[in-house]
């Protein structure tokens, strides 16, 4: 499938919905295995991205994705600003030559291994991304697969990020940027329905 | 037995501001913190050092500083003060950040130090 | 080729007071520091980052961090800037001294890595 | 020979002297391989030091010998602040039962070798209390053998103290910890002659 501006900015929207009304949901998950910030940090970024995007009206594709990656750079405030925004940033890279939602994820996937240094087992969102990226590029993309994959990170232990500090004591939550990473591919379903 | 968390460095910036980072992750866990000479200077002072395990509510206090004369005046208020003090050898932050995400989560302490120990870089090698 | 450091924290008052001191030891050693978010609230921000890359005056910078997402702003920023940014995975305070000390007494890089490596206490292990 | 407090007086005044005379040279020998306060913090603690004899006047040598402790403890700052005050608080401790200066000493350099950690060729104080403290109890100490030990500090590599980060660099200065206790001893010898 085609990514195109329309459907970006459809996606978006849905996406900081999602964020917005479980916010404090992200946060309370944040909160055992990390620092509590996680729905704070993301609708701080996702409101972000939808002004930049309202208000600058970007031209093309490939302005655009730079322009969500930048507001999340910008505005997180956490690790997942710096992710997410990876993400987003090599997907507008990729827009030029390929507007093919698989081969773009597959890069954004790429790139959030790179900056964060997590490989799916490690209990972060590259546990979600790896799952979605390959059902994207089949084309069976599901919630139910999705779903699955946020749920694989409760008995994982963490080897990345805050989590990771507490070791053992890591297991038993779910990894709260997989659940977001989990909005993010249910919003890109229902903006494509 | 509840444990404390005491925060020692030679300024009064980074003894100030480094609770804030752990009470991120660790809001039932006592921290208090001294820092800088009595006349807020670079430095460590005995005196203030003291003053942070008293104001500190908890039984026992693991204690993380940054140079090694600041574990001097610790280790002599600790000396003086009725409460253990437990010192450990460890990175300031990032073994202080362990400590307190640790207590927060409940851990004992023999775990707690095991989990400790590849952050001691400094002391009697 | 002059070294520089820079320091960045998700506490503004750590970044601005470990420079003092480095400064301490390391008189000569331009130091530049980023802490906080945009809001100087707890967390870190690339473009505060980016603007301590800039007003650095060396030539090349020796990067010290505290916790992994700090790590990520400072790669992106170092990314973006023209300065070459070395991002050292040691303990954030005792590493940077140790880095000050040395680049005050004109050691080259290679042994200032050399002496850095027992320091390294995150990162890919 | 014996520690009475009038020649704990004469000798702290004496100390007190030629820190405040070499201040800036401690501190110029403390550059190189420290902070640059060694002078500046010794003359902080020993003008603390002369004001609290003269005004608290203490009534016994154990008294006397404490107040030097608390005020190095509580003035002095830096890492020599514990270091000369555990040694003056051993030598308090001891002077209930014993006011033999070599005893007494000995006890003193327990302290900071307890305190510090550091043992003989660390190049810190410990170099120069060490080869002072047997002359001493064999009555033969002398202004040379104590310069000697001083100068013993410069082609060691320090292994405690601020020194010890330079490693190989901190090779080929003098310690200034050692300087200020070869203050400390010479002026004992003038204040008993
Ligand atoms: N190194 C990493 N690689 C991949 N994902 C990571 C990494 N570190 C953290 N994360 C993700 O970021 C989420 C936490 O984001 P957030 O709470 O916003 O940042 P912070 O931990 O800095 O407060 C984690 O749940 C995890 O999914
Ligand atoms: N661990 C130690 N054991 C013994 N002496 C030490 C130790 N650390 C430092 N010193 C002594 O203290 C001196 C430095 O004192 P000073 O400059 O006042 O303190 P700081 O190093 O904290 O600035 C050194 O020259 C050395 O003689
Ligand atoms: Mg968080
Ligand atoms: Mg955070
Ligand atoms: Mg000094
Ligand atoms: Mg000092």
């Amino acid at each position: 499938m085609e990514l195109t501006t329309e459907l970006l900015d459809k996606w978006m929207a849905i996406f900081a919905e999602k964020i917005e009304a479980n916010k404090a949901y992200l946060s309370d998950l944040d909160t055992p295995i990390g620092d509590g910030d996680h729905g704070n940090n993301m609708a701080r970024g996702m409101s972000a991205v939808e002004e930049a995007l309202q208000t600058k009206k970007p031209a093309d594709l490939t302005s655009a994705l730079k322009l969500v990656a930048m507001s999340l750079i910008s505005k997180v405030g956490g690790a997942s600003g710096p992710l997410y925004g990876t993400a987003f940033l090599e997907m507008a890279k990729l827009s030029n030559s390929e507007t093919d939602l698989a081969r773009l994820t597959e890069a954004a996937l790429l790139g959030i291994k790179k900056r964060g240094g997590a490989e799916p087992g490690d209990k972060t969102m590259v546990d979600v991304w790896s799952a979605v990226v390959p059902a994207l590029a089949k084309g069976n993309l599901t919630n139910d697969l999705i779903q699955e994959a946020v749920e694989s990170t409760k008995p994982m232990q963490a080897k990345k990020g805050r989590a990771s500090y507490l070791g053992e004591r890591s297991i038993g939550h779910l990894d709260p940027g997989s659940v977001s990473s989990g909005y993010l591919f249910t919003a890109l379903l229902e903006a494509e329905a | 037995m509840t444990y404390g968390i005491l925060i020692v460095s030679h300024v009064p910036e980074i003894a100030a501001g480094l609770p804030k980072l752990l009470k991120q992750v660790a809001a039932d866990v006592p921290i208090t913190f001294a820092g800088g000479t009595d006349d807020g200077d670079i430095g460590t002072s005995m005196e203030k050092i003291g003053q942070a395990i008293e104001e500190n509510s908890a039984d026992e206090l693991l204690a993380f500083y940054d140079l090694g004369s600041a574990r001097m005046n610790l280790d002599m208020a600790g000396e003086f003060a009725e409460k253990k003090v437990r010192v450990y050898d460890v990175a300031l932050i990032e073994g202080s950040y362990v400590a307190a995400s640790l207590l927060q989560a409940g851990v004992g302490l023999a775990e707690l130090e095991s989990q400790l120990a590849p952050l001691k870089i400094k002391g009697d090698d």
